[in-house]
C-alpha cells in the first residue's frame, strides 16, 4: 500500500546480548590454561569469536576452540583479571556468552593446508584443523610453545588424521626453535593454504614466509574489542579503519600487508597507541 | 537522479548523511572508513581533557528496538587526539571534530589543544545521559549550562560550533534557544535518551557495567524526530537530526521535521557500514518519485 | 507448575500482570474481556471531571519499535464512569480505577465521585506526556506537585493510591519518594516516554493529530526498567513495572529490577488480548527452569 | 545459545501507520455517495475496512467496496466534517490509508448466499457479492435505501451474475417498501447463509428473522473506532467487550445475539452512550 517507498531492510533476528550458559566441563589444557565447554544454540566457524560476560568483572573477545553439537568451548590463558577469574568458575557455574563474531577461515582456499599457532592463537588453529578435516582437506598443524608445558590439546591433536609438529623455545618437547623453522620444512609440500593465529610478531613472520613462497594465506588478527558489532571503533586498523570484529578476524595476505599498524603497534581500550 | 548535496556551516557536503560521534571514530582510519563508505561528512569520537577508559565491559548491547550504550568517553586524550587528527587532508569529507568535558574549563582546554587540527567544524555533547560528571547526570543540558558552556568555547575557536543537545527535556526549545544565543554556529538534537537498563533474568544483573546507558537506534526516532520539530519553530541556526535514523524515508522524517543533514550511529549495527551510501540513495530515489530537485525543499517541509 | 500468584495492596493477583490504563478499559464490559484473558488485575481507563473527545484522530500508531499514542483522556466524565462502574461483581479480578485531572482539586472531585465504586486500588497518573493540561504538560511529575496531588486524594479515600509516574525525569527516585511521603501505597513505573513524533513524508506532515504522542512498546521497555531499578532503591512501597512488557522474559526483567507486578498494554497489539495468559504461563515456565517457587524470590534480584 | 527460555513472538511486520496513496478514480454512486478508488498494495476481503487519513480533518474506518489487483475503493456518504472533506478531493490527490483490518465475512458458509445491505453497508455488500461470486456461490443481492437517488451500485449489480432486489421506502425504484419484506421471499428458496451490512436496526431485523428460519447468518458491525487495532477500546461492546474492529467486523447469529448492545445503543468516541 505504500506509495512511498518504504525501505525496509531485514533487521538482525538475533539481540547481541550475553545469555547466561551453564558451564558443563572444563578441561586444564596446560600451564594457566583451560577450555570451558557450554551448550551454544548457534553454529561457530573457525576464526569467530565469542564475548564472554562475567558480572561485576568484565566481558572480553574468545575464540571458539571447539564446537560439536550445541556444545561449544572457549580456551584461556590466565593472564588478568578477567581471566583469573574466569579460572575460578567451576562446572555448573554460569556465564555470559554473546556472539559468534567474525569473518572466519575460507575452507574452500584449497585441499591441503598448513596451519601456524601460537599461544591461546592455538585454539583458533585446532577448531579450524576439526573444521578442514571434516571436509576431507589435508592438514598440517605446526605448534610452537615457550616449554612442554605450555603446549595446547596435545591429546586432542593425536585423535586428530593430521600431521602435527612441535616446536618449544627450550625444546622440552619437539623440535627446538620457532615455528617458522618447522614451517620452512612444511612449505617444501608446495600447501595450497597457510593459516595462522597468534603472536602478531609470529604471524608477521608466517605473512612474510608465504608472500615469498607465493603460497595463499589467512591470519586471524586480534584487537582491543569492546563491542564485537563493529559499533564501538576500539578494534579499527590503520589505516583502512577496518574493524577486526567485522571485516576481521580474518584477513588474506594481501588485505593483512595492507595493514600499516600490523605487527608494529595496536591501541587499548581508551585509543592510545602501544608498540608490540 | 536528484541532487542530494547540501551546504552547512560553509562545509561542502555530498549528501546529507553524517557520521555520529562516538560510533566507530577514536582515530583518523575509523573516521576515514566511514567516508569511505558514503557518509557526507564525519565526526570523531568526543575527546576529553586527560585519557580515560570509560566504563568496564560490557558497554554496547541491543535490544529488539534499538541500541544501549555505557561506553563513557573512553578516548586517549586531548594531546593523544590532536596528535591522531593533526593532518586530515586524506580524508575526502569534512571531519567534526568533537569534545566534551566535566567542567566549562575542562571544555576550553579541549579545545586550545584542538586548535591545530583541520576541523570543518566543533561539536560539544551537553548531553550524555549514563557518564557521571558529563551531560545530563552533571546538569550541563540545563538552558543556563548550555549558555556558559557554549559561551566559553565559542570565544575559543574560529569554527563553527555545533551544540549537541539531550533529547530527555521536554522543553527542548529553550535550550535551543540558549546555544543560539550563546553562539552556537548549529544545533545537533541529539544525543541518545534515557538511559535505559536491560537486566539479564539468568544472571540476575544488569548487562551494562555502567548499568545503565543511552538508548539510540529505532527506539529513538519517534523522539528525535519531535524534538527537532520543536527546536525548528524556536531557533533560525540550522539542525543536524539525529537519532535513529535507518533509512532513507527515516531521513526525510528528520528533514521535514526542520533538520538540514542527519547524523547515523546505530543504523551501522541494521544495515552495516555502507548505510551511509544506502541512506543516500533512498533519499534520491524518493526524491525522484516525489519530484523534489533539493534537500531544501523539504526542509521543514511538515510545518507548512 | 510454579506458584505465579502474588498479593498486592491486599489485592489478591492471580499472576502478575495487570491491564494497563487506557488500553481499552473505558467500559466494565472491556476490562472484563482483559479479565477474560488472563489479566490478574485490571485498570480502567483514566477518567476526568468533565467528559473529553480527547485529540481527533488519528491518536494511536505504530513504528517498528513500539507505539506512538495521543487520545488525549477521551472519556465520559466522572459521573458517567461513576453508572459505568457502580457494580464490578461479575468481574473475576481486581478493578483498579484511574482518575487525572488539571488541578488538584479536580482530582479530589473525580475521586469524590468514584467513592461508590467497588474500585480495588486508586491510581492516578500524574505523568501524561501530551495532553495539555495534565502530566508533565502541566508539570505535575515534580516532586512538589506530586506531592500535593497525593496528599489530596490519599485524605479523599480509604482505597490504596497508586500514583503513576513518567519516566522521562532522570531523578525519578526523588519523585518516587515525594510520593511515598505523601501516603502513596504504591508506584506504577510507568507512564508512556517522549512524547515523540511521526511524519508522514509523502503527506509531510505529523500523523498524530496531537502531532506528538507518548511512546510505549519495546522502545520504552529499557527506560522503564532502570526506572523501577532506580525507585527500588529509594521507597518502600511496592512498584508495578509497566512500559513495553512483551514477554515473560521482560516481565521478570522488571521484578528483578524491583517491581512486584508488571503492568501491560501494547502489548495486546504484538501479541493479541491474551497476552495476559501467555505472559503468565512463560513466567511459570522460567520459574520452573530457574528453580524459583515464588514471585516474590524474583522481586528485586538484580540488585543483589 | 538461550538456556533461558526468550519468549520470542513474531512481531507484526506491518507498521500500523497512513501510507500516502493517490487517488485514481471518483465515481459517483448515488446522492451524496462517492467511490475512491486508490492503489493498495494489500489484500483486502469483504467486511474488512481501512482508515481513512485526511491530515488536519481526521482519520475515519471505511469499508472495503472493492479491489481488483492493486486498485481498491472506498464508498463514502457525505454526513459530517470527515466525508464532506474528503468530497472535495479530487483524482490526483493525495490521502492516507491504513489497514485493512477487521475479521471479514467466510466465504465458504455455504453454496448460496442472500446478502442484504442498506445505506453505504450495500459497499460491503457489493465487494462482498464480488468475492462470493469469485468462488461460484450463488449470490441473491437485497438492496435498500430511501428512494431511487439513495441506491447504490445499480451499473455494478447489472453486470455481475446474480439477482438483485431493490427496495424503496418510497417506491421510487423496485419494490416500495423495506428490504425485509424482500428477504422474506428470498428465504423460501432456502439459502445456506444471510450476510447483512447496514444501519442497525435493518440488521437487527435481518438477524431475527434468520434466527427464526434457523439459516445461518453473517453481520458486519459497526462501532466507534479511533484505532483500528484493538488498543483503544472505543469500539469494545457491551457485554463481552469484544473489539469491533478486531474480533469483528463480522459476527455470526449467535454471537451477534448475545451482544446486548447490538440495535440498542453504542458509544461516541467520548465512550458516552447514545441510544440508537
Ligand atoms: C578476537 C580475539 C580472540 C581472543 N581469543 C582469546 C582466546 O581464545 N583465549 C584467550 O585467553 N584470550 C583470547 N583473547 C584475549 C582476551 O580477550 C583477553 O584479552 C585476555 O583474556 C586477557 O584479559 P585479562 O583481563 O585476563 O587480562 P588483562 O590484564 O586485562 O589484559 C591483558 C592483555 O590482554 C589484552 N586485552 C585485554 N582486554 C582485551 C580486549 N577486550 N580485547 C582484546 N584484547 C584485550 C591487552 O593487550 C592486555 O594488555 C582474544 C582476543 C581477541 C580480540
Ligand atoms: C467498520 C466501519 C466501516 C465504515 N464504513 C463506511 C463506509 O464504507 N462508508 C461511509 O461513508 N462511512 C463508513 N463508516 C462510517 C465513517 O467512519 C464515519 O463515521 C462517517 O464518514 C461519518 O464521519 P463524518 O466526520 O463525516 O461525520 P460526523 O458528523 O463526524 O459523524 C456522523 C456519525 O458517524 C459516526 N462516526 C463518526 N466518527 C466515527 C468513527 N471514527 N467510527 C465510527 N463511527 C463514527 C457517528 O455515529 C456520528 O454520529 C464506517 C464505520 C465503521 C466503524
Ligand atoms: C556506542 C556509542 C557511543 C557514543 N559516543 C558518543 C560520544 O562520544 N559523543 C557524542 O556526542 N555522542 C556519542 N554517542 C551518541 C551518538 O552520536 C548519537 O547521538 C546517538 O547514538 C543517536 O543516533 P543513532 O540512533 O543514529 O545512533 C554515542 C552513541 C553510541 C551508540
Ligand atoms: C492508547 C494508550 C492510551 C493510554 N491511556 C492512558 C490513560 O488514560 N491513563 C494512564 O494512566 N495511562 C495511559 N496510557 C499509558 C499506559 O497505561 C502505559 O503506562 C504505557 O502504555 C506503557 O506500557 P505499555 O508499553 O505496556 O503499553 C495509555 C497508553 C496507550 C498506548
Ligand atoms: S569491537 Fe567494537 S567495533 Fe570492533
Ligand atoms: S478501534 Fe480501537 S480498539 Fe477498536
Amino acid at each position: 500500500m505504500h506509495d512511498i517507498p518504504s525501505f525496509s531492510f531485514s533487521r538482525p533476528a538475533r539481540l547481541e546480548q550475553p545469555q547466561a550458559v551453564r558451564i558443563e566441563q572444563i578441561v586444564d589444557e596446560a600451564k594457566n590454561i583451560k577450555s570451558f565447554y557450554f551448550s551454544l544454540d548457534a553454529d561457530c566457524k573457525a576464526g569467530q569469536f565469542l564475548m564472554v560476560w562475567l558480572p561485576g568483572v568484565g566481558m572480553k573477545p574468545m575464540a571458539v576452540s571447539s564446537q560439536s553439537g550445541k556444545l561449544a568451548s572457549i580456551t584461556t590463558a590466565a593472564v588478568g583479571s578477567f581471566s583469573k577469574r574466569l579460572f575460578e568458575l567451576k562446572v555448573g557455574d554460569r556465564m555470559g556468552v554473546q556472539g559468534p563474531y567474525g569473518k572466519p577461515f575460507d575452507l574452500d582456499a584449497g585441499k591441503s593446508f598448513v596451519l601456524v599457532g601460537g599461544g591461546y592463537g592455538t585454539a583458533t588453529m585446532v577448531f579450524l584443523a576439526d573444521q578442514l578435516l571434516a571436509k576431507n582437506k589435508k592438514v598440517t598443524m605446526i605448534c610452537g610453545a615457550r616449554s612442554k608445558e605450555y603446549l595446547l590439546y596435545t591429546d586432542r591433536f593425536k585423535a586428530m588424521k593430521m600431521e602435527t609438529l612441535y616446536c618449544t623455545d627450550d625444546g622440552s618437547f619437539g623440535r627446538k626453535g620457532f615455528v617458522t623453522q618447522a614451517l620452512k620444512e612444511a612449505l617444501k609440500e608446495k600447501p595450497d593454504c597457510i593459516c595462522t593465529c597468534g603472536p602478531e610478531p609470529m604471524m608477521k613472520a608466517v605473512l612474510g614466509m608465504a608472500q615469498e613462497a607465493k603460497i595463499r594465506c589467512q591470519l586471524s588478527i586480534e584487537r582491543y574489542m569492546k563491542c564485537g558489532i563493529g559499533i564501538c571503533g576500539s578494534c579499527c586498523i590503520d589505516p583502512t579503519g577496518e574493524r577486526i570484529c567485522t571485516e576481521g578476524t580474518v584477513f588474506d595476505a594481501k588485505r593483512a600487508a595492507a595493514l600499516t599498524e600490523f605487527g608494529r603497534y595496536h591501541r587499548d581500550g581508551s585509543a592510545t597507541r602501544h608498540d608490540f | 537522479m536528484a541532487d542530494i548535496r547540501i551546504e552547512l556551516l560553509g562545509m561542502k557536503l555530498r549528501n546529507p548523511t553524517i557520521l555520529a560521534s562516538g560510533i566507530v571514530g577514536s582515530t583518523k582510519a575509523s573516521v576515514a572508513f566511514a567516508a569511505a563508505n558514503g557518509a557526507g561528512a564525519v565526526t570523531i569520537k568526543s575527546v576529553t581533557r586527560d585519557r580515560r577508559d570509560g566504563f568496564a565491559n560490557p558497554t554496547i548491547i541491543t535490544f529488539e528496538a534499538g541500541m544501549l550504550n555505557a561506553v563513557g568517553y573512553s578516548n586517549p586524550g586531548a594531546k593523544q587526539a590532536a596528535m591522531e587528527f593533526a593532518d586530515l587532508s586524506d580524508i575526502p569529507v569534512p571531519v567534526i571534530g568533537s569534545l566534551t568535558g566535566t567542567k566549562t574549563e575542562d571544555f576550553v582546554y579541549v579545545m586550545q589543544q584542538l586548535k591545530g587540527c583541520p576541523f570543518a567544524a566543533i561539536e560539544m555533547p551537553l548531553s550524555c545521559p549514563h557518564t557521571p560528571g558529563f551531560g545530563t547526570m552533571a546538569g550541563q543540558h540545563s538552558p543556563e549550562a548550555t549558555k556558559e558552556i557554549t559561551k566559553a568555547v565559542v570565544k575559543e575557536t574560529k569554527l563553527p560550533v555545533i551544540v549537541k543537545l539531550s533529547p530527555v527535556i521536554q522543553e527542548i526549545a529553550d535550550v535551543a534557544k540558549a546555544a543560539e544565543k550563546a553562539g552556537a554556529a548549529a544545533i545537533n538534537m541529539g544525543n541518545t535518551a534515557g538511559p535505559g537498563m536491560i537486566i539479564n533474568t539468568g544472571l540476575k544483573k544488569p548487562v551494562l557495567s555502567g548499568t545503565a546507558g543511552g538508548i539510540s537506534g529505532p527506539a529513538l526516532r519517534p523522539l528525535a524526530v519531535r524534538c527537532v520539530y520543536d527546536i525548528y519553530k524556536a531557533v533560525k541556526i540550522p539542525i543536524i537530526g539525529t537519532g535513529g535514523v535507518m533509512t532513507g524515508n527515516d531521513a526525510i522524517e528528520m528533514l521535514m521535521a526542520g533538520a538540514q543533514a542527519v547524523g547515523i550511529g546505530t543504523a551501522i549495527h541494521y544495515r552495516g557500514i555502507d548505510v551511509f551510501n544506502k541512506v543516500s540513495k533512498e533519499i534520491a530515489q524518493f526524491m525522484d518519485q516525489e519530484g523534489y530537485r533539493s534537500i531544501k525543499e523539504m526542509v521543514g517541509a511538515a510545518h507548512a
